[in-house]
């Protein structure tokens, strides 16, 4: 009979609270096979996990159940554990009686008894767990960073400054995402630009780092350490290795109106463009939608124009191949469209603009050289109404999460009009001041205190044009909800920060979770934050949830940390929970009849075709084979079989029937 | 019936096949398989009403499989059990030559799966009108009637597996009831080992079944078990549009999905 | 088609014109009304503040009757009472404890299959899909769509349109071949809770809007909601004074200008009751009035 | 006599609704005790003898759980249960069996109220249903076998 | 004891059964199942099928059911404890109206399950168990007793024979014991009249001698004859589940985990597993070989070892067949002297 150790675990009260741990123990402990049932206050504690490794030496046991957390939590803690105590770590697992068991049900009898069953099942499963070993994979030492803003641009750096080569992936035609947009950062008021273009041209002199921009990931396969990445390289209808860069061919495009997505549509563009003086690369790229010689098939003078006849009409999209060992998603985030705004009258009237319009203006390199003046007219506007959360924090409207940087860029907004409008009054609407961060509630304090914002607590309703001022309509809770009305010259709404477009459609080609919200799911919310769900992919920056400049960076060097850890080891070992198809003596070889219906269903073309020849050479019978290395183990093949030939180690035929079992009959 | 004789005696004197497995008279109210071999043995082929069984099961037969290349004398349902048994890369184009036999009474050789699914696209291949009768009268009952009638009927079952042996789909080595890490299956004929056998058996066919019928008319103890895989057949039709063995290359209807596959029922 | 009908006090009382348009265009869109049997108040406006248990057991005996009556979908075309069932139908579907309390309260039973319309629900549902080709007479005019404070409010149980920016009346007034304008007050206060006591302040509040509504070239202002045609209506001349200046500009309830579309005549939509009386002048139509493009808000279920 | 408490076995694939059902307990949500969860990689793995074995072992009420289509940890995986369930509930259907003691959902690892919503749902359907007595009775028929024969 | 003859009216049949119900007794009989006829449990005569040959299955499950529970036993932390199956909950039971081929079908069963050591629960069952067969007026083409030492009107296993003779009546022949006791207790019988048995019989032809099949199935265990009979067979196991003789049994455990019970199964040798090592090898790896031992182990074995033939020609195997494998056919070709 095996001797089976269960170890359940008080968490403190998280558990003991509503479960009868004591009670759990004992009754687990008169189960067959079990030689060992206690209970602790903390399994995952240091004596706790000794307590472990002990009884494991001590009864030599030959399974372990830790009845604790969710083994999304602690598998690895304890199997690391058992290992040391020498006991193959696959032949422990975890009975999960706190997520699923002490906080979702009161103090009752009940919880106990479900308490007891959870454990009693996973104690029948451990018997019939195989000690396994963990597979070994090469790595390719290459990474792909996806996307070049600062976060992108920091975590290329990094990897590559460790010594490992790096692909960046850049969907714009240069990288430097939003934080090249803006005019000055907060606390400190110090050029966006000033900081980021240095990093942006060290990325592309760097001997380590690739850069491919105008590019978008087509698909992915194969998996952590092993990845193929299919890059699609948009036609930029250039021949980049003749291209100086000179821009003769922007002067002389005819078609020179158009919105120029990098002003926000406050300035405009030609069609064969560089979106920005300090762009890198620093070469353009013909707009095909708004390019008279793709549109109407004539025109062509960038090409009579370019010294080097670099200009290449007929020049296709192109795919490439890339193998990398890790990626890092760094796609950023998106305003969302205040349209969905209309009482803030946003795109119904031109004064109306969101946050980066105005950095925009506020900006040197901007459509009116940083000095502030109004869509519509061109007017300087001597009332300013900023209003916070448009969008943020608006279960009903909005989005339900707060943006979190619209606080700190709305008083900078504030204060970068009053320094470059001084007889001006900026208004600032708003629902709570969120300025945690170093330095940051002192720079709102400035905002208000030297820069006389006039902060307004409260809502607002609407905004509407009349003669030729914008009324801002809303109400001051501070003065006990009266009602207020600004004659505005300009509104700035501080829209909600939102997930990229395209961000799902990423996720689902790269096999990664995002929340309902389309951001980027971390593995853990706490312990692994810039990890996914998939093994060698891994986040940073803004594409995960709203943050700002610093919190991107920090994040992005986590997860280069991450990516070179990865490529400390010249193979990474893998988790051995993988199918296999069953083998035996002859005549059979095997139940497989070699139907192939799961080749079909594997979704990393890990099944392959494997031939029982006999001495002669002679095809005997040809069987299903898996590939050790493709195979992720998610057991569709498993279910599908007929003739039960394939099996999942880890979640085993005999395991999961005995699961249900077990878990039926106390 | 001498056409197909002297067939018989060409394809063997000629060495294309090895073995003609036909049908020669019976001793109840079914013809019997006969595999001839010998050229006066062609005389006892017959063909008529009385030859229904689906002799694709023998082509996955071991003894049978030995003998060499086959011709096998078919009807509609032999034909898709063939390509079904394609698709699952059970016999390879060239192994098995069918012998077609039309409705008059022709002869049609059909050595490649070509000849054969340009055929069976041109034949009727739905469920016939009674077949469906029958299924529909079982969907309008309750559930509770649906559940008295399946009872008494598996109740009836010893587990023979006539009804798996008789299926030419049916030809794993090791029967998932056979299994026993674990016993997926109670061995014995239970009302519940019944119960599992046949539904088990039913699902493992779904997307496969050409509804020959064979199951049913092998059981001794009349039970109408291709009621189950007849139902599937239709939904499968209705769902995903799909129809067993009518092409050599096709996908069973379980080994692939739509992303798109309408369901109402998943919350 | 048969549909419950609630028509609360001012339906009965001080604004048969609604009451009159609405079963009339109903009618003309084959759908049958049926009053609900021994209703009462909804308990509008005091009850809520008073007495919570009393604010829910009132619509909490309509919806019962309803039920007991078979009548699953009920229209409810004053905001007010709109306001009061829904609320009742929100809470008491969210505790089945007070559920049960309330019922032992009123004494019958309410298991929460009531359905409640308010009135640009009914016209969205069963008029909307076959008005175009109803449509005899283009509603030709400039309108301000007010839609007032209870229609919308509180949109986390409502569910129904925008708060601040509402579309869907608009929306009926596009369909009819009117021209909804754009303008600031469509949900601002009219000043109904203080409509007796406090004329002037209602002057103020309704003012402000027919200012703005005015200055905007509106033809008619367009009501679904009782309390707002009163003030805007009958209290012209406390607006008038606030405003000083004359305006003329009739107050319509929705359903009346879907009335007018569809060929009814001034006595079948009840004109005949407005204080201010209706005088639309006709307009040549220019196809770009007719066909407005409609601003769609984006559904709010999926939150 | 007590109120009936149904038995019910959640089958759900580790990457979404087993996290989904973890948020549930981090954020303290409270639901139905009567559900317990067997965790799988996929819902692709789910056997569909695994249903009729729940059932057969006395459960009254089945809960199948994965990611939403799209979001599969293994990309296709719970496209093909789908698939399955489908084909699946239509022949139990047919042979008697009560579906509406079988709920299929789609849980994300973000919807930790919906799961708890899933399951009380569900408890709630199956004490209206009651206990599966006639499963049960088949099912333990084998083990009276004093005297079964001709019957 | 000598074998007694009296009269039974048709119209005290009823009597008959009657008082054996009367006794508690569990009374199986072939009854109409839908579109088959097979041996069920019946509480009136009237439930009896009217005008029958043979029934689907045998009525050897009467004292060697498809499913035997022999114990049951519990698992626990100090190991497993057994419970013995009671056997005084074994009914008292009647076959009524079985054909004299299955009533000697229990000779073979008995002889194997009681084969140097008794099979307690299989005695048991028989020994509460009481036949009264009704010899044959009619047979089919499948029916060839009289070639394996049966007859229509054979007496050999029935506690009572009834052979139906013109003007409603019965010849009776109370053959055992039991069968005194149950006439006694009835007393629906009468005296004894002269009626000549032998004319009342369907004529069942002598089709082969099978002595010779044993002689020739002993001597040519190599013979091609196997393969070339057992082509067609596609190796289910329905002749050995209708068969009233076929004994191979299968021990099989149905528990929860937890406790369960360990059962006695039907198992056929023409399953292609039933032979199989859990090495893998399998001994009668083809059809062929499996055909083979089901003749061998009825027309050799069993004659060698247990003087007895597995066989009384009721042909149920050749009926029930999915793919007509005519086991008369077959045993006349191994009674020829070549083969």
């Amino acid at each position: 009979m095996s001797k089976i150790g269960v170890f359940v675990c008080h968490c403190g009260e998280n558990i003991s609270a509503t479960v009868d741990c004591e009670k759990v123990a004992e009754t687990i402990s008169k189960l067959p096979g079990v030689a060992l049932s206690m209970d602790y206050k903390y399994m995952c504690s240091d004596p706790g996990q000794t307590i472990i490794k002990e009884a494991i030496k001590e009864h030599n046991l030959d399974g372990v159940v830790v009845a604790a957390c969710s083994p999304r939590m602690h598998e690895p803690t304890f199997r690391k554990a058992c290992a040391e105590g020498g006991l193959n770590q696959y032949l422990c697992e975890m009975a999960n009686i706190r997520e699923h068991c002490s906080w979702v049900h009161p103090r009752e009898n009940s919880t106990t008894e479900k308490a007891i069953d959870i454990v009693r099942t996973m104690v029948e499963k451990v018997k019939r767990n195989a000690p396994l070993e963990s597979i070994k994979v090469p790595v390719t030492k290459k990474a792909m960073v996806i996307g070049g803003g600062v976060a992108g641009i920091q975590a290329a750096l990094d990897i590559a400054n460790a010594g490992h080569k790096v692909v960046m992936i850049e969907r714009d035609p240069s990288i430097g995402g939003h934080m090249s947009q803006l005019s000055e950062t907060f606390p400190t008021l110090d050029c966006s630009q000033c900081i980021l273009t240095p990093r942006m041209v060290e990325v592309a002199q760097h001997p380590n780092i690739t850069l491919i921009s105008y590019a978008e990931v087509e698909s992915l396969e194969g998996f952590i350490g092993n990845f193929k990445v299919k890059v699609r390289k948009k036609s930029k209808s250039l021949d980049e290795k003749l291209c100086t860069g000179c821009g003769l061919c922007t002067t002389k495009c005819p078609n020179k109106k158009i919105p120029n997505e990098f002003e926000r549509g406050l300035g405009f563009r030609p069609a064969i463009y560089v979106p920005f003086p300090q762009a890198v690369p620093n070469k353009p790229v013909i707009d095909k939608k708004n390019c008279t010689y793709y549109t109407k098939g004539k025109c062509r003078i960038c090409e009579k124009v370019c010294p080097t006849g670099a200009i290449r009409f007929d020049q296709p999209d192109e795919i490439v191949d890339i193998e990398v060992g890790a990626i890092v998603l760094c796609t950023g985030f998106d305003v969302k469209k205040p349209d969905f705004f209309p009482e803030y009258g946003y795109g119904k009237y031109k004064d109306v603009i969101d946050g980066l319009q105005f950095e925009r203006l506020a900006s040197a390199s901007g459509p009116t050289q940083g000095v502030i003046r109004r869509p519509s007219d061109g007017e300087i506007p001597k009332k300013v109404v900023f209003i916070a959360c448009a969008g943020s924090r608006d279960p009903a409207k909005g989005i339900e999460y707060c943006s979190k940087i619209c606080c700190m860029y709305t008083a900078k907004h504030a204060m970068l009009y009053k320094h470059k409008v001084h007889e001006g009054t900026p208004y600032v609407f708003y629902m709570d001041i969120r300025a945690g961060g170093k330095m940051y509630e002192e720079f709102v304090r400035r905002a208000i205190v030297e820069d006389e914002t006039q902060y307004i607590r409260g809502r607002v309703s609407t905004v509407y044009e009349k003669n030729g001022k914008l009324i801002v309509k809303g109400v001051d809770t501070l003065m006990n909800g009266r009602l207020v009305e600004i004659e505005a010259d300009l509104v700035v709404l501080a829209t909600a920060g939102v997930a990229n477009d395209g961000a799902e459609d990423l996720a689902q080609k790269l096999h990664v979770s995002y929340d309902s919200y389309k951001f980027f799911a971390e593995a853990h919310p706490k312990l692994k934050p810039v990890e996914t769900n998939t093994a060698g992919i891994f986040l940073a920056g803004a594409c995960q949830a709203p943050k700002d400049i610093p919190e991107s960076v920090a994040a992005a060097s986590g997860a280069a940390v991450k990516v070179c850890g990865l490529f400390a080891n010249n193979e990474l070992t893998r988790e051995p929970l993988i199918a296999i198809v069953n083998r035996e003596a002859p005549p059979l070889y095997s139940n497989c009849v070699g139907c192939f219906m799961c080749q079909t269903v594997c979704p990393y073309q890990a099944i392959e075709r494997e031939e029982v020849k006999d001495r002669s050479g002679k095809v005997i019978k040809t069987l299903a084979y898996i590939n050790p290395g493709l195979c992720q183990g998610c057991g569709t093949c498993v279910a599908l079989c007929r003739s039960k030939s394939i099996d999942l180690l880890g979640y085993t035929n005999d395991q999961v029937y005995t699961e249900v079992m077990a878990l039926l009959n106390d | 019936m001498n056409e197909l004789i002297a067939k018989a005696k060409y394809l063997l004197s000629s060495k294309t096949v090895d073995v003609v497995i036909g049908y020669g008279k019976g001793s109840g109210k079914y013809a019997r398989a006969e595999f001839i071999r010998k050229l006066d043995d062609a005389d006892k082929m017959i063909y008529n009403e009385t030859c229904i069984q689906n002799l694709a099961t023998y082509v996955q037969k071991h003894e049978v499989k030995h003998l060499g290349k086959i011709a096998i004398v078919a009807n509609n349902y032999t034909l898709r059990s063939l390509l079904v048994l394609a698709s699952e890369f059970q016999f390879t184009e060239g192994q098995v030559l069918a012998l077609y036999i039309t409705p008059e009474n022709k002869i049609v050789e059909m050595p490649d799966f070509k000849s054969i699914e340009d055929h069976l696209a041109t034949v009727d291949t739905g469920l016939k009108p009674d077949e469906k009768e029958i299924v529909d009268r079982i969907e309008k009952m309750t559930v509770a009637e649906r559940w008295d009638f399946w009872q008494k009927e598996f109740a009836k079952c010893f587990k023979c597996f006539a009804c798996r042996s008789s299926c030419p789909l049916c030809y794993c080595t090791k029967c998932m009831t056979e299994s026993n890490q674990p016993q997926w299956i109670p061995v014995a004929a239970s009302d519940l080992g019944n119960m599992e056998w046949h539904i088990m058996r039913a699902m493992h066919l779904a997307g496969r079944c050409v509804n020959c019928g064979d199951c049913a008319r092998a059981c001794p103890m009349d039970i109408p078990l291709n009621l189950l895989t007849y139902n599937l057949i239709e939904g499968i039709e209705k769902d995903f549009g799909a129809k067993a063995g009518m092409k050599a290359t096709d996908i069973s209807t379980l080994s692939t999905f739509k992303p798109d596959d309408k369901e109402n029922f998943i919350k | 088609m048969k549909l419950g009908f609630y028509p609360g006090c001012s339906l009965k009382g001080g604004s048969p014109e609604y009451r009159i348009s609405t079963f009339n265009v109903a009618e003309k869109f084959g759908v049958e009304l049926v009053e609900i049997p021994d209703w009462n108040c909804c308990g509008a406006t005091a009850a809520h503040n008073m007495d919570k248990e009393l604010s829910l057991s009132l619509p909490g005996r309509i919806l019962a009757l309803a039920e007991a009556a078979g009548l699953n979908e009920i229209v409810v075309p004053c905001a007010a009472c709109y306001s009061r069932l829904t609320v009742t139908n929100h809470e008491l579907a969210e505790d089945t404890q007070l559920r049960e309390n309330i019922s032992t309260i009123i004494g019958m039973k309410y298991e929460g299959n009531v359905k409640i319309l308010n009135i640009i629900q009914f016209l969205d549902k069963y008029v909307l899909p076959h008005v175009e080709e109803k449509v005899v007479k283009k509603f030709n005019h400039d309108v301000a769509c007010y839609y007032g404070c209870l229609l919308v409010r509180p949109h986390n149980i409502l569910k129904f349109d925008r708060e601040e920016n509402p579309q869907t009346m608009d929306n009926v007034i596009t369909k009819i071949g009117g021209n909804p304008i754009d303008w600031a007050f469509k949900t601002e206060c009219c000043g109904a809770g203080l409509s007796v006591s406090r004329t002037d302040l209602v002057g103020k509040l309704s003012g402000k809007l027919m200012i703005d509504a005015l200055d905007r070239g509106a033809e008619a202002i367009i009501v679904a909601c009782p309390m707002c045609h009163s003030n805007l209506d009958m209290r012209r001349s406390a607006i008038n004074k606030y405003m000083n200046r004359e305006s003329e500009i009739p107050v319509i309830y929705i359903t009346q200008a879907v009335g007018l579309a569809i060929g009814l005549s001034e006595k079948e939509v009840g004109f005949q009751y407005h204080m201010v009386k209706v005088k639309l002048k006709e307009k040549p139509i220019t196809e770009n009035l007719v066909v407005k493009k409609v601003v769609q808000t984006e559904p709010t279920e999926e939150k | 006599m007590a109120e009936f408490e149904p038995k019910i076995v959640a089958f759900v694939c580790n990457w979404c609704t087993y996290a989904g059902a973890d948020l549930t307990g981090t954020s303290r949500i409270k639901y139905a005790a009567n559900v317990k969860i067997i965790r799988f990689p996929c819902t692709g793995r789910i056997d569909f003898m695994l249903l009729l074995k729940a059932f057969a072992n006395g459960a009254d009420g089945i809960i199948v759980s994965g990611c939403h289509p799209n979001d599969c940890h293994y990309t296709y995986g719970n496209f093909h249960a789908r698939r399955r369930w489908m084909i699946f509930r239509k022949l139990i259907d047919f042979a008697g069996i009560d579906i509406n003691r079988i709920s299929f959902n789609w849980v994300s690892a973000a919807e930790g109220a919906r799961w708890a919503e899933v399951v009380n749902t569900t408890v709630e359907t199956v004490r209206k249903l009651g206990p599966y007595e006639n499963y049960k009775q088949v099912a333990l028929s084998i083990y009276d076998q004093e005297d079964k024969t001709h019957e | 004891m000598e074998t007694e003859k009296r009269t039974l009216k048709k119209s005290s049949l009823e009597k008959l059964f009657n008082s054996l119900k009367g006794e508690g007794k569990k009374i199986i009989a072939p009854v109409k199942k839908g579109s088959i006829i097979d041996f069920c449990e019946v509480s009136t005569i009237q439930e009896m099928a009217e005008d029958y040959l043979l029934t689907v299955q045998s009525a050897k499950s009467a004292a060697f059911p498809k499913i035997e529970k022999l114990f049951d036993y519990v698992i626990s932390q100090e190991g497993v404890s057994t419970k013995d199956r009671n056997l005084d909950s074994i009914p008292e039971m009647v076959l009524f109206g079985v054909r004299p081929c299955d009533a000697f079908g229990f000779d073979s069963l008995s002889a194997i399950f009681n084969w140097e050591t008794k099979d307690t629960i299989y005695s048991k069952r028989l020994e509460k168990l009481s036949i009264i067969s009704f010899s044959c007026n009619k047979a089919d083409a499948y029916c060839f007793c009289t070639s394996v030492n049966g007859s229509p009107g054979s007496i050999a296993g029935s506690d009572i024979l009834l052979t139906y003779a013109e003007n409603d009546e019965f010849l009776a022949e109370i053959i055992t014991e039991k069968g005194k006791i149950i006439a006694e207790k009835s007393d629906a019988f009468e005296a004894s009249k002269d009626i000549d048995k032998s004319k009342l019989l369907a004529d069942v032809p002598v089709l082969f001698d099978v002595k010779k099949v044993v002689k020739n199935a002993t001597a040519s265990f190599d013979s091609e004859i196997w393969v070339e009979q057992s082509l067609r067979c596609i190796g289910c196991g329905s002749c050995a589940f209708v068969c009233p003789t076929c004994a191979c049994f299968d021990i099989q455990d149905e528990s929860n985990g937890k406790q369960g019970s360990r059962l006695r199964l039907w198992d056929s040798c023409g399953f292609s597993l039933f032979t199989i090592h859990t090495s893998g090898h399998n001994p009668r790896e083809v059809q062929s070989a499996r055909w083979r031992q089901r003749i061998m182990h009825k027309f050799s074995y069993m004659p060698d070892r247990l003087d007895v033939i597995g066989c009384v020609g009721c042909g149920r195997c050749s009926r029930a067949c999915p793919v007509d494998m005519n086991i008369k056919e077959h045993l006349i070709q191994i009674a020829k002297d070549k083969i």
